[in-house]
């Protein structure tokens, strides 16, 4: 076969998102089937990538592999998508157009993971900094729910601190330091992927670390391993699974549809406080790898290509 | 007399650009038709509002920072609306809603005197808090007819996106041009001071030109709703797009010069850019370069024709 | 002529305001200290915390250390908008320069990375300065269109050195974490960098044409003035000061990323205006906006440690930044 | 006191921060009266004129109008109650129109184009965009729309001040006639002929008070001049500087068949170190073109330019400047920058190279600038930004800059305009003293009294060509007139 497939993606210049479209056009190239691969791939609002889908349908593309803005939002295109024969996988983050497939990171079980660790770790009670992303926005909302899902299971817990770093590196370390200057004492720190700028924060303002969870980012990773007395967990939320995403079109284009239109890649925790943790997460830790990566650079069972060819990040066509 | 003839030169110029643009649309992709089209001018949808908005606060002199915001609230402010009453009472109070923070902008910059540009930017910041305490996440629904209303094509070969957006620009803006009203907002923005003395009230002109503003970022927002089929409380790319595609209209900033029809069409370029340079699967990066080549670029021409016209 | 005027002291004073337009500026920026301490008493007096010391330096320095990138790009601003013109190109070319000297570094080692880091920083501001200078096209649509193209080139850029790793130059995170006498040594660079601005500004012959420019091009013209040298230079140098300030970034956040400067490019125009520089060109002070960074950054830190629904911290940002420039304006009578 | 008085206005006081513009100011006008209102530069009189119609509000003092008291809170205001003032800076909106700007401000159209028929423009349409006209045309538009609306007072701030003769005399005629026709005038002029001829009575503003009302009759000249400057100043003492430039043998500038398209056809003459050669002619027969070309503004379509015996191209006034061609504009808008200070006004040429962009050298600076301060007189009370200077002053500042860099060849363009008697007899032997230090001076004046005053000889230019060239001699008012017009035309001149 010799297919064309469409990616559409609102959030550029982050390095998961980078990851992930590294990861699609990898796959699209080690995919024997997949001839031609269109992205989309800028910033922009959920009526943007409306915009961004309806030009790769115009442009005549088999399947649309996209990274969602928000559930609701994207249905008119997607259902005119599917009318047409065209194949739709939303990765990340679910959809709800009927008939579109989803293959998702569980983002809820994502902050309910790294949370109940983090208050297990600070002995079921205790005081909490909760640094959040970007209000307003779907993933943001969804990682919320399941931090108050685990909070409700802690009733010692206590959030001394609640802040939007707005996914912004400098705007986190900013905030951590604006905070430990208050003096305010507080027993662990939960964020929601904009991790090892806070260990610096602690770092270098002389503080006493406390517990840390953020992602499965190469620099937080290392840090893991590498900052004395910082104990902590990465979630992993890998940005390959664009990758897995492409890899499922091109199965579904091949008449091998899963029987599922569902599948949700449930996140695992890597911690670095007992030594089978640290093992994992010694074997997961690439230096090489741009800090704002995730280390996570595969889907096992999902994806086909090598280290090498996600870093190259070249699809087909691509010289 | 020769301004006349280099403002409709400029528009009549983009026009032809515009043209060229959709040949080429469908020499690359020979199956572009109306579909292509309709889509075209549903993704200009909140783009054009946005930028009829931006051109009125030009003209009177000033620049409105918070058009994306306020489009935003109005985004919101509907589709909460729209779950809980009909759509025609909910579209006319987001209309006023949108007319509201334009007035009070306006108001606020006669008011404390303090410069447009500095005004605008710290109600970026209030209006974005106000959609967001609207609706904290995504959400409310709009209604279906609405949602319907953008897509199709009522008038045959006229997009119904392409209709709504000379209908909603035109009714507003061809009265208020022709009224004194409209001479007073190009007299504010070309000479405030010689305005002042003719008699113009400035202050109310401008107030009333942040208002249309306003008014214009309702119909953006309903249409980021309409196309959406939710309210999101978090701004779009609208504000940089704005402005640029008011200079690339021919609107000078500063003030006095130029009209809405030239920021549509330029509006419509930007659109089909985008279309030809996904058709073409370039890679995004490089549209990235491309967008910002074209914009710097036809600005470049457009004064270096207009500098060789001048010295003629 | 002359008549013998005899003012009320406050005339006089509103005049000496006027004539210092940053006395009241720092008057708010005590007082949104002073708001800062009641929200959460100790912050700066730790002593009423029952912590060490009378004021908290450690506050104060991070205070300063954050507000030095802000008020270097609100520099670039001051400077071109003294020529009525913005440079919006300068959050993303901070952005670029941090993210090819962190990749580079680890390649060709630190000086070769930091010196292509600031060329980056020249070459767009040269392009600026022949697009505003020699084309005339607007400085808005220029820089952005720039800014446009610079962030393209370097997702470009970003993909070819994915496995690079990265490396912060030492002398960068000496200058971005480290403290001497428990002040940020990011001092170090700017303070000659302020008073370089400074001597431009008052005591130079080039800081005088930017004034005449933004007061009457035509004016200059016909006093000689050959404006697109002076454009030219000028976007230059803010070029040059944005890949400047983007370096001290990259070394006190220590972490590359694509975005990493841009979010500082409204506020860097907002530390500029309510520094009391005029977008329509002819008037402008860098004492003023490295206050108005002061300012912007204490309202970050009084937003972050109030507790509050997102929208309404949001919405304060806002409405306290049109107050403080609201009373300004009336206080100093300009616009 | 007057049953037919229209406008009564007395303690009228207004403060700009330290500047107390106007004291204590009263004027009064009745119907069919032509009121001269005079004073030095920065006496008042435009801000008396601004309070009057409304465009400023006064700290203090009443305002009667027909004997009532009125509040005129703005312009529009101020038209309703029958004031119409044509303001000392041009008020039509650049970007618009004429319709439009009628329609602006409630003009009816057809009086309109008469009045502007009858002031004597031709041509005009009324889709024209306003900001292409020249200046003068400007004026007499405002002047037009003013009459247009057939107001009680009418309020005219130096309306002659940038107009060629031709216009002055249209305006004058006009002004009189609608005076008779029992219109009140108030008239605002630095020039005493045209009060003389005009003017029923004139209040004297000195340094914003009414210090004197006159009635206008023979010899009152010098009581007025009295009034305005607190002194004593001989007005018949005209004679200035009699030494004239001697004519050497190389020209300090050579214009030679120089034409600009469209409206230069040929220009020759020649130029001579010591030497202040005046330029006569009527509205738009070429002058603004002749001299932005000489000044590096736009290059010549035919014809060559010689400085100092080489043959010049100035592709920018830079390279003019750099030749030793300094140029004074007549639109002292495009000279000034508004919002500087007077030195930084009178300082911008010490900065304009390159090579200089460096430390500024302050003692040296300051020392210039005073210099040339103190001798042309400028006000410097409101210093701090040039365009709170009053008209007069800030046309001062445009002369003052080049005082301060010294002159090898200076192109002045009415720089006489608006400036106040005193002032005008100061600037006449500069230009003299300038010419015997060996400087060359192309003089334009819109005044063609003065032209004997100053020069040693007139170049008159009609159509876009020179028809004559006079010696100062024989350059009467009346000889200049009938060559300004064309009517001697001699073939071959020059
Ligand atoms: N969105 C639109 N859709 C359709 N027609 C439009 C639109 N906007 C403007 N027009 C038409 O184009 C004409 C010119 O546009 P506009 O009013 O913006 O320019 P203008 O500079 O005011 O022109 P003029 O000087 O002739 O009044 C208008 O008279 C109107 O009929
Ligand atoms: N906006 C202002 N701010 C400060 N000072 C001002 C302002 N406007 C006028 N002045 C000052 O008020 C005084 C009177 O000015 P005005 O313009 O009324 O003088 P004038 O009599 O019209 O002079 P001229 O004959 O030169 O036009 C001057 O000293 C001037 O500098
Ligand atoms: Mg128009
Ligand atoms: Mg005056």
């Amino acid at each position: 076969a010799d297919y064309s497939i469409g990616i559409s993606n609102t959030v550029q210049g982050n390095g998961w998102r980078e990851q992930m479209i590294c990861a699609m056009r990898a796959q699209a190239l080690v995919e024997d089937d997949v001839s031609n691969l269109i992205v989309a791939h800028r910033n922009t609002d959920s009526a943007g990538q409306l915009e961004d889908l309806n030009n790769l349908i115009e442009a005549g593309v088999d399947a649309i592999v996209l990274n969602p803005s928000n559930p609701d939002a994207l249905n008119s295109a997607l259902e005119m998508a599917m009318e047409k024969g065209i194949v739709v996988v939303a990765v990340d983050a679910g959809v709800s157009a009927e008939g579109a497939y989803i293959l998702s990171n569980n983002q809820e079980e994502y902050a309910y993971l790294g949370a109940k660790w983090l208050f297990e770790q600070v002995g079921g009670k205790g005081d909490i900094v909760y640094m959040r992303g970007i209000a307003g926005v779907s993933a943001d909302s969804d990682r919320d729910n399941g931090f108050k899902r685990a909070l409700e299971e802690f009733p010692g817990i206590n959030i001394v601190h609640e802040v939007f770093t707005g996914w912004q590196q400098d705007q986190g370390k900013q905030q951590m330091f604006d905070y430990l200057a208050t003096g305010i004492p507080f027993d662990g720190v939960w964020t929601s992927g904009i991790d090892n700028v806070i260990v610096d924060a602690f770092v270098e303002s002389g503080a006493p670390l406390v517990p840390i969870v953020g992602a499965d980012n190469a620099g937080f990773v290392q840090y893991l391993t590498e900052v004395d007395g910082l104990t902590g967990a990465a979630v992993t939320n890998p940005g390959s699974v664009g990758g897995a995403g492409v890899a499922l079109a091109v199965d579904i284009l091949n008449g091998k549809a899963p029987a599922e239109k569902t599948v949700l890649v449930d996140p695992v925790l890597w911690e670095n406080a007992s030594d089978g943790g640290r093992a994992t997460i010694t074997a997961a830790q690439n230096p090489n790898l741009d800090p704002e990566w995730p280390v996570s650079v595969t889907v096992p069972g999902w994806t086909d290509y090598t280290m090498d060819q996600i870093i190259a990040c070249k699809g087909p066509g691509d010289s | 007399m020769s301004d006349i003839i280099k403002k409709n030169a400029w528009v009549a110029g983009l026009m032809a650009l515009l043209f060229v643009l959709l040949i080429l649309t469908k020499a690359i992709q020979p199956s572009f038709g109306m579909s292509g089209l309709e889509s075209v001018a549903r993704a200009a949808l909140p783009f054009a509002f946005a930028t009829a908005g931006m051109a009125v606060v030009v003209i009177v002199g000033g620049i409105d920072l918070s058009v994306a915001s306020m489009m935003a609230v109005c985004a919101v402010t509907a589709a909460v609306l729209m779950e809980r009453m009909a759509g025609v009472p909910a579209i006319l109070i987001v209309l006023g809603l949108g007319f509201v923070m334009g007035l009070i902008n306006g108001g606020l910059i006669v008011l404390t005197r303090v410069p447009d540009i500095v005004v605008t930017l710290a109600m970026l910041f209030v209006w974005e808090g106000v959609a967001l305490l609207i609706l904290e996440s995504p959400g409310g629904a709009t209604t279906e007819w609405l949602k319907q209303s953008i897509r199709g094509s009522v008038i045959p070969f006229v997009p119904n996106a392409l209709a709504i957006i000379a209908a909603c620009v035109a009714l507003v803006w061809i009265p208020l041009r022709r009224s004194k009203l409209g001479i007073s907002i190009y007299a504010t923005g070309s000479d405030e001071l010689a305005a002042f003395r003719s008699g113009v009230a400035v202050g109310r002109t401008k107030i009333v030109a942040y208002g249309v503003c306003g008014m214009f970022c309702a119909f953006g927002g309903l249409s980021l709703a309409s196309l959406t089929g939710i309210g999101e409380p978090v701004p779009g790319p609208y504000l940089m797009a704005s402005v640029a595609a008011v200079v690339l209209g021919g609107v000078v900033l500063g003030g006095g010069r130029g009209g809405l029809l030239g920021p549509i069409i330029a509006v419509f370029i930007l659109r089909i850019v985008r279309t030809i340079l996904t058709l073409l699967a370039v890679d995004p990066n490089v549209t990235t370069i491309i967008e910002g080549t074209i914009m710097v670029g036809v600005v470049m021409l457009g004064t270096a024709a207009t500098l060789r016209g001048a010295r003629k | 002529m002359n008549m013998a005027t005899t003012d009320s002291s406050m005339v006089r004073f509103g005049r000496f305001l006027r004539d210092n337009p940053v006395i009241p500026l720092l008057a708010f920026l005590v007082l949104m200290i002073a708001v800062l301490e009641v929200i959460r008493p100790g912050i700066v007096t730790p002593f009423r915390a029952g912590r060490d010391g009378l004021i908290s330096t450690f506050w104060v320095g991070n205070l300063i250390k954050f507000a030095i990138p802000l008020a270097m790009l609100a520099a670039c601003q001051v400077l071109t908008m003294l020529t009525a013109g913005i440079d919006l190109s300068a959050g993303i070319v901070a952005t670029v320069a941090a993210f090819v000297c962190a990749t580079l570094s680890s390649i060709w080692g630190p000086v070769p990375a930091v010196l292509i880091a600031m060329s980056m920083g020249l070459v767009v501001g040269v392009v600026n300065g022949i697009g505003v200078g020699v084309v005339r096209v607007h400085p808005l649509i220029m820089t952005l269109g720039t800014g446009l193209i610079a962030t393209g080139c370097m997702q470009v850029y970003q993909r070819l050195v994915i496995n690079a790793g990265s490396e912060i130059p030492a002398v960068l995170s000496w200058l971005g974490t480290g403290r001497t006498l428990s002040m940020p040594n990011g001092l170090f660079l700017f303070v000659p960098f302020a008073l370089f601005v400074f001597w431009l500004m008052r005591f130079t012959g080039f800081g005088r044409l930017l004034f005449a420019l933004g007061s009457n091009e035509n004016a200059a013209k016909l006093s000689g003035v050959r404006a697109w040298q002076v454009y030219v230079a000028l976007y230059a140098l803010s070029g040059l000061i944005a890949a400047l300030a983007g370096l001290l970034y990259l070394g006190m956040i220590r972490q590359t990323s694509l975005s990493l400067a841009s979010p500082l490019l409204l506020p860097s125009v907002a530390a500029a205006v309510i520094g009391g520089t005029s977008i329509f060109g002819g008037r402008g002070s860098f004492a003023g906006a490295i206050v108005g960074a002061l300012i912007i950054r204490v309202l970050d830190t009084m937003l972050t440690l109030m507790q509050m629904p997102e929208g309404a911290r949001t919405m304060l940002f806002g409405l306290i930044i049109l107050t403080v420039t609201a009373i300004y304006v009336r206080i100093t009578g300009s616009r | 006191m007057n049953a037919n008085q229209i406008l009564d206005a007395s303690g009228i006081a207004k403060s700009f921060g330290a500047v107390k513009a106007l004291v204590d100011a009263s004027l009064s006008v009745s119907e069919g009266e032509i009121v001269a209102l005079m004073g030095a530069n920065g006496a008042g009189k435009s801000t008396f004129v601004k309070i009057i119609t409304g465009a400023l509000t006064p700290d203090s003092g009443k305002v009667l109008i027909r004997g009532k008291q009125a509040r005129v809170g703005s312009p529009a205001e101020a038209r309703r109650s029958g004031l119409v003032p044509v303001y000392q800076e041009p008020s039509l909106i650049p970007d618009l129109d004429v319709a439009d700007n009628l329609r602006l401000t409630d003009t009816p159209v057809a009086p309109f184009e008469r009045w502007v028929k009858e002031l004597g423009i031709e041509g005009l349409s009324l889709s024209d965009m306003v900001g292409d006209l020249p200046l003068a045309t400007l004026r007499i538009l405002d002047l037009a729309r003013a009459l247009a609306s057939e107001p009680d007072v009418l309020l005219l701030d130096e309306m002659t001040a940038a107009l060629p003769s031709d216009l002055v005399e249209r305006v004058l005629k006009v002004t009189r006639q609608q005076a008779d026709k029992g219109m009140g005038v108030i008239y605002v002029s630095h020039r005493f002929n045209e009060i003389s001829e005009l003017c029923d009575r004139a209040t004297v503003l000195r340094d914003g008070q009414t210090v004197g009302d006159l009635v206008i009759e023979p010899g009152v000249e010098d009581r007025a001049v009295e009034l305005m400057l607190g002194q004593r100043l001989d007005l018949a003492a005209r004679e200035v500087n009699t030494t004239r430039g001697t004519i050497g043998d190389t020209p300090r500038v050579r214009v030679k068949g120089v034409a600009i398209a469209p409206k230069v056809t040929d220009i020759s003459f020649d130029m001579y170190p010591g030497e202040v050669l005046g330029v006569v002619a009527l509205e738009g027969q070429g002058q603004d073109e002749l001299f932005e070309c000489l000044a590096g503004f736009m290059p010549p379509t035919a014809g060559s330019i010689e400085v100092n015996g080489t043959t010049t191209a100035f592709r920018h006034p830079a390279d003019a400047i750099a030749a030793g061609v300094k140029f004074v504009p007549g639109d002292r808008a495009d000279a000034l920058l508004a919002q500087r200070s007077v030195r930084e006004n009178i300082a911008l040429p010490f900065s304009a190279r390159m090579s200089s962009w460096g430390w500024l050298k302050m003692r040296h600076e300051r020392e210039r600038v005073e210099h040339a301060i103190d001798r042309l007189q400028i006000d410097t009370r409101a210093q701090g930004e040039v365009q709170r200077l009053s008209g007069g002053n800030q046309q001062k500042v445009t002369i003052g800059r080049w005082l301060a860099t010294g002159v090898e060849t200076l192109l002045l363009f009415d720089p006489t305009r608006g400036i106040d008697v005193r002032t005008k007899r100061q600037i006449y032997p500069l230009v003299r003293e300038l010419a015997e230090q060996g400087s060359s001076v192309l003089f334009y004046t819109s005044e063609l009294e003065e032209i004997p005053l100053a020069c040693d000889r007139a170049v008159v230019i009609f159509n876009g060509r020179v028809v004559d060239i006079i010696d100062a001699e024989n350059a009467d008012e009346q000889t200049l007139l009938r060559a300004a017009y064309g009517l001697t035309a001699q073939e071959g001149a020059a």
